[in-house]
């Protein structure tokens, strides 16, 4: 994936031994990253420089290093990791050939000067989270009244839920489906003759153009499998008083709607 | 309060030594009298006080200053037993006469039927039911309706005209939501991790919220309009 | 406010009850204000203040009466978002040892996740993850939700519409912030650009917000308008 063997020249750039020792102690660690990005962050902290004026390249070197590393520790590293590295190999071999006049994607330098934004972002956001919790928090620096005033006259009783409670409810009501062994259900379809017996008496007083929707019966439009075959049903039972001559129909353009209405002239 | 500088000289060793240093002026003192007489569960004793506060500390005395200084206020220093607690002016219970309330848990049933007419509203009983696979006992929706956070909608124009149910924006204030169409999705909920993950879970085809559209009449209804294309 | 009274006077003659009686003087309503946030655990809005207080009171006024008068206080009026709340004041926090709720130890992906909400807000979990540079573990953000620290805000208008988190009240309160603009160096970040997404993203195409208007419009409602025809 990643071109892997750390490169002479640049290589040479950076003390070896402090980076290799930089790098082990990271080894050990590599659990404690939260994801490439975190890692990355921790690897450009090395460099002892304002993560404005970071060495992407660099950087870059570290990374590459450092999987190769966990790599010959048979560290297990998750995929995100590798993908990592596989852009910053690319990313680095952007960097170092000239430009190529043609390219339309993101110059070399533009996708390392994300990269950086990333990780000053990242580290900001660490650094707010820090400034957050430093705070004089409530339940800790800061008290409530601990004897809110409950001298009761009118008692009242108040039902409570939570969002979680309205959200996990509805997650399961709709799956519970999904765990239905299978079976071949019956009841689920709406035969033509069902649809036919509950449309005729209806349509008598049709004198507008209704949507043949409508007439779906309860319990039948909310289930899309209840409702497909529930629609074909009632079309089917509507072409059948169309040839009946009791009903006509009427659609404005395909897909449209259909209307059904009473035939007048009947 | 400008006396809180003394206090600061003091200060650095107040928590542990204790003794070798002088105790806080009164004005302090009070102050934290104060401050632990609103914060405690119970009333507090004098020398549940003394022990609290730092070496030397008159909590006795401070507490007939703070006393005081409450006098004809909205709220007392109010002797209770053997403690002190801060309590309500007599005269102002008129304003509390609401904060008395009683909480209790929905019925799981109740907690069910109130996502779906928040997830599908507005829908009819015989849509409830149908989702929920049971029949809904009447007294579930009346129930959601006296809590304020459902009511009718309009009827639905299909055969019988049944009426629909919606939710208010009670419902909203109450699960700080701007909008029932801010709910999450069930694929957004499974990222969340807010979906009991079976073991089939995962795999589970994503039917259901496509489905959600179908159950509108315009498909771009759906809660997840951006599946239906 | 102090016009309130010659307003009153004009109107010996008025309408039923409440408004024959002109509005507590304003000590008076500072001491109502007083008693209410004293009694109650939960931040008070001015309009839910106002709702239990006699006709013509003006709770906002007296709120900064009030104010003032514990400054320097061991309590404090504190505001948060909309409400109004009172709270001991932080440097006596060491005298509540007994008061101090032992919070769940929040994982370093829950502060940050909550960091991130904080700051970006409303922010997507697609945003999020972008910035912690992971996908977000499962239970970050319903943790979030249930300590009563993050919730949904609206949609975001984008392709997908996505759910959007935002930080409530609950949060200002438990970190002492009177709105979501005082958190520490929110205005250094947005001026070094660190609050923008990629710049790429700026022009992510925005449906327009008449769009959502027509994705929301009940469907029921129009059929009712044809048939009322």
């Amino acid at each position: 994936m990643a071109d892997t063997p750390v490169p002479a020249n640049e290589a040479e750039e950076w003390d070896a031994v402090a980076s290799r020792r930089a790098a082990e102690a990271l080894v050990v660690d590599v659990d404690g990253f939260e994801g490439p990005l975190d890692l990355l962050l921790s690897l450009a902290r090395t460099q002892k420089v304002d993560l404005r004026q970071i060495s992407i390249l660099a950087l870059t070197e570290q990374y590459l290093a450092f999987i190769e590393e966990a790599r010959a520790l048979r560290l297990e590293l998750a995929a995100d990791y590798l993908v990592m590295a596989a852009w910053l190999a690319y990313l680095k071999s952007r960097l170092l050939v000239p430009a190529e006049v043609s390219d339309d994607g993101p110059s070399a330098e533009d996708m390392a000067a994300h990269l950086a934004f990333q990780l000053e972002r990242l580290a900001a956001m660490r650094d707010c989270a820090a400034k957050l919790m430093a705070r004089d928090r409530l339940g800790q620096d800061r008290f409530v009244r601990g004897m809110p005033e409950a001298t009761g006259t009118a008692r009242r009783v108040d039902y409570t839920a939570s969002l979680i409670d309205l959200l996990q409810a509805y997650a399961r009501v709709r799956t519970r489906d999904d765990f239905r062994p299978y079976a071949m259900d019956r009841d689920e379809i709406l035969t033509l003759e069902q649809a036919l017996e509950r449309l005729r008496p209806l349509v008598g007083d049709l004198a507008e153009w209704t949507d043949l929707m409508s007439f779906l019966p309860d319990g039948w439009t909310m289930d899309p499998k209840r409702r497909r075959t529930a629609t074909a049903a009632n079309f089917a039972a509507a072409l059948e008083l169309v040839k009946a001559g009791r009903l006509s129909l009427r659609q404005s353009e395909t897909f449209a709607p259909i209307h059904l209405k009473r035939k007048d002239d009947a | 309060m400008s006396d809180t500088p003394d206090n600061d000289t003091s200060a650095p060793g107040m928590q542990q030594g204790e003794s070798l240093f002088r105790a806080p002026p009164l004005a302090e003192q009070e102050r934290m009298v104060e401050a632990m007489l609103f914060a405690s569960a119970e009333p507090l004793s004098v020398a549940e006080m003394e022990a609290r506060m730092p070496h030397g500390c008159d909590p006795a005395e401070a507490l007939q200053l703070l006393r005081r200084r409450y006098e004809g206020r909205g709220v007392q220093v109010a002797r209770v037993g053997d403690g002190w607690a801060i309590r309500t002016a007599a005269d102002l219970g008129f304003l509390m006469a609401r904060e008395v309330v009683e909480s209790r848990r929905l019925s799981r049933a109740a907690i069910e039927t109130l996502a779906i007419i928040a997830y599908h509203q507005p829908v009819t009983r015989a849509e409830i039911e149908e989702i929920r696979g049971v029949s809904a006992s009447r007294g579930t929706v009346d129930q959601l309706i006296e809590l304020g956070w459902v009511r009718f909608g309009r009827r639905r124009m299909t055969v019988g005209r049944p009426v629909t149910f919606v939710v208010t924006q009670g419902f909203l204030d109450h699960f700080g939501l701007e909008n029932a169409r801010d709910l999450p999705g069930l694929k957004e909920l499974r990222e969340a991790g807010l979906l009991d993950s079976r073991p089939a879970d995962a795999d589970a085809p994503e039917l259901p919220e496509d489905d959600t559209g179908q159950l509108f009449d315009d498909p771009s209804e759906a809660m997840d309009g951006d599946e239906d294309a």
